[in-house]
């Protein structure tokens, strides 16, 4: 059935309520937001119906509506799940130590920085996947080096680690370290 | 790339010159320029060099100049300029007064251009003002494997953070140039444990020196310096038959020691 | 044109995936959750066609695809509007260099404005990830180049930096002061 050009802007609305709400919509909500000759009903029927095969589909949850990935789909979304948080001041500076030095041992990365790495700080960003081992240094003891991974320039949009600005350019961009501070 | 102009080349990263909110010469030029209302192509160069010259001395910029060198260079390019327009033409090298004359016009037509381009951008709708994002946000990120927040500008700042620290000098391609001492003790004693034949002085340097990269002399006066630290604690011995022959090194087996 | 089996499959998972992502999701991020025989531009392209005259649009932002509610309806989320950025006039123009000129260098972007880049200019881009490192330059001292990101292109509602007004007579002029630089 074909709709009218009310009943497929009030479409049009609710799909925009929908996708840029996180939880359901009540249908008295959604009303106040449409000309009250549309039977919401209806359009909403049709919706849902518009709905069905895609990769979203539309659910009534009592009175409310809401949107919501197809269950089939659901093998998309059972990803790792790694609580949202900031990288640790020791882990960035170590990370840029890599980045920086590599390929770089333990114990170069502790003279750079002036005090010693926990293992935790090396294990979050392998977690990450952002380091990897190299060769083994050259030196007593055949110390292994770390290097960062193709996953870390993706991840922070880089073609290659050469493209990071020296420490006179870092200097004269003024990529200070006053924010740093604040943590 | 573009050669920096003579001007330019002399500016420091601090200074960032702002006089009464003009951002640098360009831009108080350019506002001048606008007050003559004129194509930027046909600017009154003589006129707009007056306006800047009398800029300056209102504003008791004559005796500040070390606070403004930008300023300067374009005070003397400009007066340069407004010479050229008093000079009789027949003593004019040519080109010379045409060439700065084109090249300010472009440079501020430029500016004018990239400052019209800035406005309609930031003029454009914008995310979260005008269009708005899926806020389904019980996946959010999901896409980027991990939900670490952290972008590269917190990697930089944490780099320099620690360069700032140490004063430690960086560039990327970072080669040792020193064998520094305890890195030498230790590396001669790795080489000299388990080994009952005799080791050459010269092929110990050899070795570290192919291994590290590090400057053959560096690496020997390191080596010689280790291995007397380590005769003092008598862990090795050497001896030398003739001056300036080779010198040769044996451990101390656990038996002889003390 | 009907689709194949696997090609509406497809279609239904790049819906999920960007109904579920407040950000552009970039199109070798999607292809890695998708069949390797699927043509993903097709599959986008009807994906936009699709969403063109609904409440919610797909849209190209450089090499990402994203899900926005359509810019008519911007008068639903009044109180969703967030306050607009203000940023200074040194960032605003910095941006606009970096868009046109893009890969840039400081020292370029220096010599258009005629004042030394201020340091906050480059970190406030940065951190509204608007901007990014591209490769080092092939001149002397091999500086750092700057890039726009899709991030920025979402922001300001542009599909390509080729979307920027102006940007040929903007080159030529840069092309001219360089021969007059270099004479």
């Amino acid at each position: 059935m074909k709709l009218s050009l009310n009943e497929q802007n009030a479409e049009r609305v609710i799909e925009a309520l929908l996708f840029t709400s996180s939880e359901a919509i009540s249908i008295k909500e959604l009303k106040k937001n449409l000309p009250t000759n549309i039977d919401i009903e209806s359009v909403i029927e049709k919706l849902q119906k518009h709905y069905e095969t895609r990769g979203i589909n539309l659910k009534r949850v009592g009175k409310s509506i809401v949107l919501r990935t197809a269950k089939d789909l659901d093998h998309l979304f059972v990803k790792k799940k790694v609580k949202k948080k900031s990288l640790s001041r020791a882990a960035r500076e170590t990370l840029a130590i890599i980045a920086y030095h590599q390929p770089v041992t333990k114990l170069e990365i502790e003279e750079i920085r002036g005090v010693s790495v926990g293992s935790g700080t090396i294990d979050v960003l392998m977690d990450l996947e952002w380091i990897k081992f190299g060769r083994r240094k050259l030196s007593p003891g055949r110390p292994v080096t770390f290097l960062t991974t193709d996953i870390f320039l993706d991840y922070f949009d880089l073609s290659s680690t050469k493209d990071l600005p020296g420490g006179k350019e870092l200097r004269e961009l003024g990529l200070s370290v006053r924010k740093l501070n604040q943590d | 790339m573009e050669e920096p102009t003579e001007y330019h080349s002399s500016a420091k990263p601090e200074l960032h010159v702002i006089l009464d909110g003009f951002e640098g010469p360009l831009d108080l030029l350019l506002t001048l320029a606008k007050s003559q209302k004129v194509d930027l192509k046909k600017l009154q160069l003589g006129i707009l060099a007056e306006q800047f010259l009398n800029y300056l001395k209102n504003h008791g910029y004559k005796f500040k100049l070390e606070f403004a060198g930008d300023y300067l260079v374009m005070a003397a390019w400009l007066t340069l300029l407004k010479s050229q327009l008093i000079i009789p033409e027949d003593e004019l090298k040519e080109n010379d007064g045409d060439k700065i004359n084109q090249l300010l016009a472009l440079r501020l037509e430029r500016l004018a251009k990239i400052r019209e381009n800035a406005t309609w951008l930031f003029d454009r709708p914008q995310l979260s003002q005008d269009f708005f994002p899926s806020s389904i946000s019980k996946n959010k990120k999901v896409i980027k494997e991990d939900c670490i927040n952290v972008q590269i500008a917190d990697v930089l700042r944490a780099y320099t953070g620690i360069i700032d620290k140490q004063d430690y000098e960086v560039s990327l391609q970072t080669k040792e140039e020193y064998l520094f001492l305890d890195k030498a003790i230790n590396y001669i004693e790795q080489r000299v444990k388990g080994s009952k034949a005799l080791i050459s002085f010269s092929n110990l340097v050899k070795e570290i020196h192919t291994l590290s990269g590090i400057d053959a002399k560096r690496c020997a006066a390191s080596i010689f310096c280790g291995l007397l630290e380590h005769a003092k604690l008598g862990k090795i011995q050497m001896k030398q038959t003739n001056t300036f022959s080779s010198l040769e090194l044996a451990i101390v087996s656990n038996g002889n020691k003390g």
